[in-house]
């Protein structure tokens, strides 16, 4: 075991996959030489060779579209999009043939590849650094969309989305990329694709998050119960889709209760599916109404806003309360 | 020299070996076999006969909206009759013609316009991509398999294809950049039939050829006749040779002309003159390089019925083939997918298949 | 007054917003001299001129991303994407730029600019011709997405969003562009983006839809009514972001039941919005969970199958019986 | 001609006006009046200082991330102080000199770099863009404006910066190929600076100029040397006269350095050579241009000396003001969304100003 922040868990998950199977090929921007703008890539070129670890050109387009190329003839490409807000340009790729082209050729073809991408709030960053649209992937079909939490659960994720012969969209809390460390076994962990966990037990009302927003909701959890005697049950999604609906409703048949918790916009949100999903299967468990603490139908604002934007554990916690209170 | 023309060190050249009227130029003439001849010319019948035929189902309602390719065939056969099974092809939407040299059923190439998902279901064993609808957006493809093969270190090549119209997308841009700089075994075809639906070449880009769009990418590019077969199987031959022994891609821009309407949906009377049309038949590929043939003595009247009656049968049959497998069971659309499927899908999935049998559709579960 | 189908009457308010200001410039592939594959522009270049009504080259991201510059100039740019397909080419600009540049420059530049896609199935078309992803524009903040259901509104409509000052997505339920004729008043009409109506007024349940999807629900409760002698009202959205709570709130604060219909995928749809809204403003109303007839979390099926897999009149009614009987 | 090179017609120049030390080719020297050349000093010595100082408040803290421009002051200069209040400018993100001759204050400059939207806030009466932060996404709005300019039949120009890496987008070719087939009144300049983050030129593309690229378009390119801000003013002049002319757009490859890290946030180290950094020191702009207004007489120790000093306090007082405004109300990132704000949205603005109000942030409301 040894303790690490998420960028060397996710540097030390490529480098096992790199190692058991010489088919995998990361592509991205600055992530050769320079080892990617977060060091994610720290060591690999040197240690796999430059036909291994492909500093491209700057055109996410092609680096994705080459990928889809690369998984038709067999292998299994990793691209690094520097910044989520960057993938639009390869968008139409990701839609148009990265996600479709299993079923498009009745399984011909598996597309066994991942884009590995920052996303979210908290860095300083300037325009476009900061935004979180996993609801874009999530709602498009034909991908997983995941998103860890921690150290761990990073290296035990990207090393199954790798494996994986499914196109997996890997969302990169950026924001708690070094906040803390976690143990991390020695020997590789892997954790299923579509299953989420509960962070935390507890009985009154479950509070469903993923991602950097795990952090605070964990926080108000705690405060809850310390400051209120409020026993939070949390779900960890982590994969937002396929979204885990048994552990979600699970929890929620229990508590009767819930509070969503993302960054992104609200409207078509991973909210509102979270929300839609238990009133199909748990409307009569429920006591009141599932709140949501979601990033705004605004644009992510220029930093000097950000903390006051970005939903915090007292925002949780106060609808927590009153949801408590109905 | 503060002020001075730029040297370009990319080639760009011109290639024609048969002229309009099917007359060879003896000195650029390649050495190909008779057989070899026999089949470029049997492969382009057969892709004009099936063309005809498609076009033709499409009006007797049989299928859904068909892109014919009727001129086309020169630049589709030439293209790929110089290819090793383990190289690959990845075509834009109109080339049957590399689909059948490829080995591609004719039921499969009819299912796709039928709307039926089999139509691209790559035939186990064929290395090819199928029927890429977004313009241009096959490209990077192209430049991700060839670099597959490098990484490989496969000494195959991919050729594959875009349209005059899809030169302009950005797709097209970033993967010729991305060929150049990492110098994979690509072959990128421009099938310029001088249209993309209603906009003529000169309206897609101020640049007075698409082959010297290559300039911009540090490799070579040709313009060769694409209603000479020769003159395409030799271009791309040599550019396929280059990209075998590892040095880079190549930019061919085949010449030509769509004889017919974009779609079965498309009207061509309102954007372009029948005299334009006229004048492109005279230019025929298939006729010139059938004289070219009988000249040379490797047809005539007897093989051509012989060819035609061949040809007739085997479409025959794929359309008898196609119309007794049109049985679809649409909760399919979930079998596919994922390789490892998710439990939610299977929720859906029952969710589909107990409409259906509600609504009395069979789903043959 | 004057009968008219959808494509009629899409062109008709394309040359009155034309008419009225010469800032009004479209632009797309095909649109002029063959005046659009489905002829929606017949007569404007004849009419306005090469000048106003352009024939690009073939490349979405361009036409957006010159009408972004249009816009920024101060015309009035009216983009067609050939098919809703096509889109993603150009999504890294409508994110990127299209939603932003207003909040971006404080409100220096309005983007008063309208792309119109026809979107949807039903015609028989290949692959990437027959999706409904409304919820990509709808989840992405600072535009507007609009969806007519009929010939009246989609000009009344089209005309709002072209004299709008914000960015308006108008997708066109070309399923239906011919398939009826209304009448249209002759004098230009608008209608205020952002407003649903009831289309049908009942009190039992609510059906809410939108664009194609209007017809098999209006179906449904008809057949409802007069074979099961229940009620059914229907709300049409017609503007799918920003959404109108209020309306979709009233009806079911009447009703207490509801069904949302819509041809796009489930996951993170209008359906999942839909339902997280009525949970947070009429939870208390709400007598049975909310019901989603959508699309499925799969690609839309070649056409051999596209009549099985779109939602219809059947499906929605066997859901809504399923919903009373909660 | 069976097989030929195409002639490209495409005219591909290279210019260069002051060698490396300054001393001028007087047969290209453009006659510009002492006062312009002088302004043209004063602004780069101002971008360059103002660059200084931003690196300097980063490091303290006193902003965010910043990207330096040190050495590319020429060409942000010499692309710009040739044009009319109605031309419009566009910019990449790495700019500042050319938003200081157009007008910004340096407060504005500073509010980017602090995290504040009215960093973007172009200011009333000036025809520019903000800072561009997705790579190249600014070029089709190059197109879009000039093609605005020559709809409502001014005769107005735009200039547009990208950087070498940008050239590789889509959206390069796709601004560039509509500008070409509109024969647009658009000056596309490419800050070459050798480096886009850690990825070198000759990596970015395989084609050896990235002027060259305008033979892709059919329209002309021009190699001109970006340290030096004569031949930078030459080659867009003459572009933005020729655009004015009606004659279409141009391509002008400025190659220059970026002789300070990419942002605040990189370590060039990892990925360059000081001997390289060294060589371009060498070549610098600014006492490059310095030595050649000396040589001439326009320039004076005295003269330098004033400037620097107006420069300083010009500098300060921007830093003042800048951190005199740094209050900020959260919520207004809801109030310049929409020109016609949706009720929905005021309610989640509501919701917003709740739960700061709780959590006692101040919102002015
Ligand atoms: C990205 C995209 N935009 C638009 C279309 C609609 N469309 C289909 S074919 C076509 C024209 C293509 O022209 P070209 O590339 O010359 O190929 P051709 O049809 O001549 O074979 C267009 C605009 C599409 N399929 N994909
Ligand atoms: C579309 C997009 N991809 C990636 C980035 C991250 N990024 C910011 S600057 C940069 C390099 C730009 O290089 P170049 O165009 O040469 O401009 P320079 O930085 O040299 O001024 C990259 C990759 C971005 N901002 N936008
Ligand atoms: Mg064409
Ligand atoms: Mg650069």
């Amino acid at each position: 075991m040894a303790q690490m922040n998420m960028v060397k868990a996710i540097n030390l998950a490529l480098r096992e996959a790199m190692t058991e199977d010489d088919g995998v090929i990361l592509l991205g921007e600055d992530i050769g030489q320079d080892e990617g703008v977060f060091r994610v890539t720290e060591g690999l070129m040197k240690e796999f060779g430059e036909e291994r670890v492909i500093d491209t050109p700057l055109a996410e387009g092609a680096i994705v579209g080459c990928a889809v190329g690369m998984a038709l003839y067999g292998l299994k490409p990793v691209c690094e999009m520097q910044f989520s807000g960057f993938a639009y340009q390869a968008y139409h790729q990701i839609e148009g043939h990265m996600s479709r082209y299993r079923n498009r050729t009745r399984g011909r073809y598996n597309m066994g590849m991942v884009i590995r991408m920052p996303y979210g709030g908290g860095i300083r960053a300037i325009e476009h650094h900061s935004e979180s649209r996993e609801a874009l992937y999530a709602h498009n079909p034909g991908l997983k969309m995941v998103i860890p939490s921690g150290p761990r659960n990073a290296r035990a994720l990207l090393i199954a989305s790798i494996r994986s012969l499914d196109p997996v969209i890997f969302f990169e809390p950026k924001g708690i990329y070094r906040a803390f460390r976690e143990e991390v076994p020695d020997e590789v962990e892997t954790m299923p694709i579509g299953r989420a966990v509960v962070a935390r037990e507890g009985s009154d009302i479950t509070l469903i998050s993923y991602g950097a927003m795990l952090r605070p909701t964990m926080e108000a959890a705690e405060d809850l119960s310390e400051e209120e005697g409020v026993s939070a049950e949390v779900v960890d999604l982590l994969t937002v889709s396929p979204m885990d609906t048994e552990t979600i409703a699970g929890s929620v048949a229990k508590t009767g209760r819930a509070v969503v918790i993302h960054e992104g916009p609200r409207t078509c949100g991973v909210g509102a599916e979270v929300t839609a999903r238990l009133i199909e299967k748990s409307f009569f468990h429920l006591e009141a109404p599932i709140r949501r603490i979601t990033g705004y139908d605004v644009h992510f604002p220029y930093f000097a806003s950000e903390q006051a934007f970005l939903p915090n554990a007292e925002r949780i916690r106060h609808a927590a309360r009153e949801t408590l209170a109905v | 020299m503060p002020r001075r023309n730029i040297k370009i060190e990319t080639r760009v050249e011109y290639l024609s070996i048969l002229d309009d009227r099917g007359r060879v130029d003896t000195a650029l003439e390649p050495k190909l076999d008779g057989d070899l001849l026999l089949y470029m010319y049997r492969m382009m019948l057969l892709t004009r006969r099936l063309d005809e035929r498609l076009l033709n189902l499409q009006r007797q309602g049989r299928i859904g909206t068909y892109a014919p390719i009727r001129g086309q065939e020169a630049v589709q056969i030439g293209s790929v009759v110089g290819l090793r099974k383990s190289d690959w092809t990845v075509q834009a939407f109109r080339e049957p013609g590399v689909s059948l040299h490829r080995g591609w059923s004719i039921n499969r190439i009819i299912k796709f316009w039928g709307g039926y998902e089999e139509g691209c279901a790559v035939p186990e064993g064929v290395n090819d991509t199928p029927i890429a609808v977004p313009v241009a957006s096959q490209l990077p493809h192209i430049t991700g398999i060839a670099w597959g093969m490098k990484i490989r270190k496969k000494d195959d090549v991919v050729v594959g294809f875009v349209g005059d119209g899809g030169t302009s997308e950005g797709d097209f841009h970033e993967a010729l950049t991305f060929a150049g700089v990492f110098k994979v075994p690509a072959v990128f075809v421009i099938t310029n039939n001088q249209w993309a639906i209603s906009i003529p070449r000169h309206k897609q880009t101020a640049s007075k050829t698409l082959a010297q769009k290559a300039v911009g990418y540090g490799f070579d590019g040709i313009q060769v006749d694409g209603n000479d077969v020769l003159a395409v199987y030799v271009a791309v031959q040599e550019a396929v040779d280059r990209a075998r022994a590892g040095k880079g891609p190549t930019l061919i821009e085949a010449v030509t002309y769509r004889l017919a309407m974009h779609t079965t949906a498309d009207d061509p009377k309102k954007y372009r003159s029948d005299e334009e049309v006229k004048k492109w038949e005279k230019r025929d590929p298939v006729p010139r390089f059938e004289k070219y043939l009988r000249d040379k003595g490797v047809l005539d009247d007897k093989t051509v019925a012989e060819l035609e009656e061949d040809i007739a049968e085997r479409i025959r049959k794929g359309v008898a083939e196609h119309e007794a497998t049109l049985d679809v069971n649409p909760v399919e659309c979930f079998d596919y997918l994922y390789n490892e499927v998710p439990a939610e899908l299977e929720d859906q999935r029952a969710e589909f298949a107990a409409a259906l049998e509600r609504e009395g559709v069979g789903t043959g579960d």
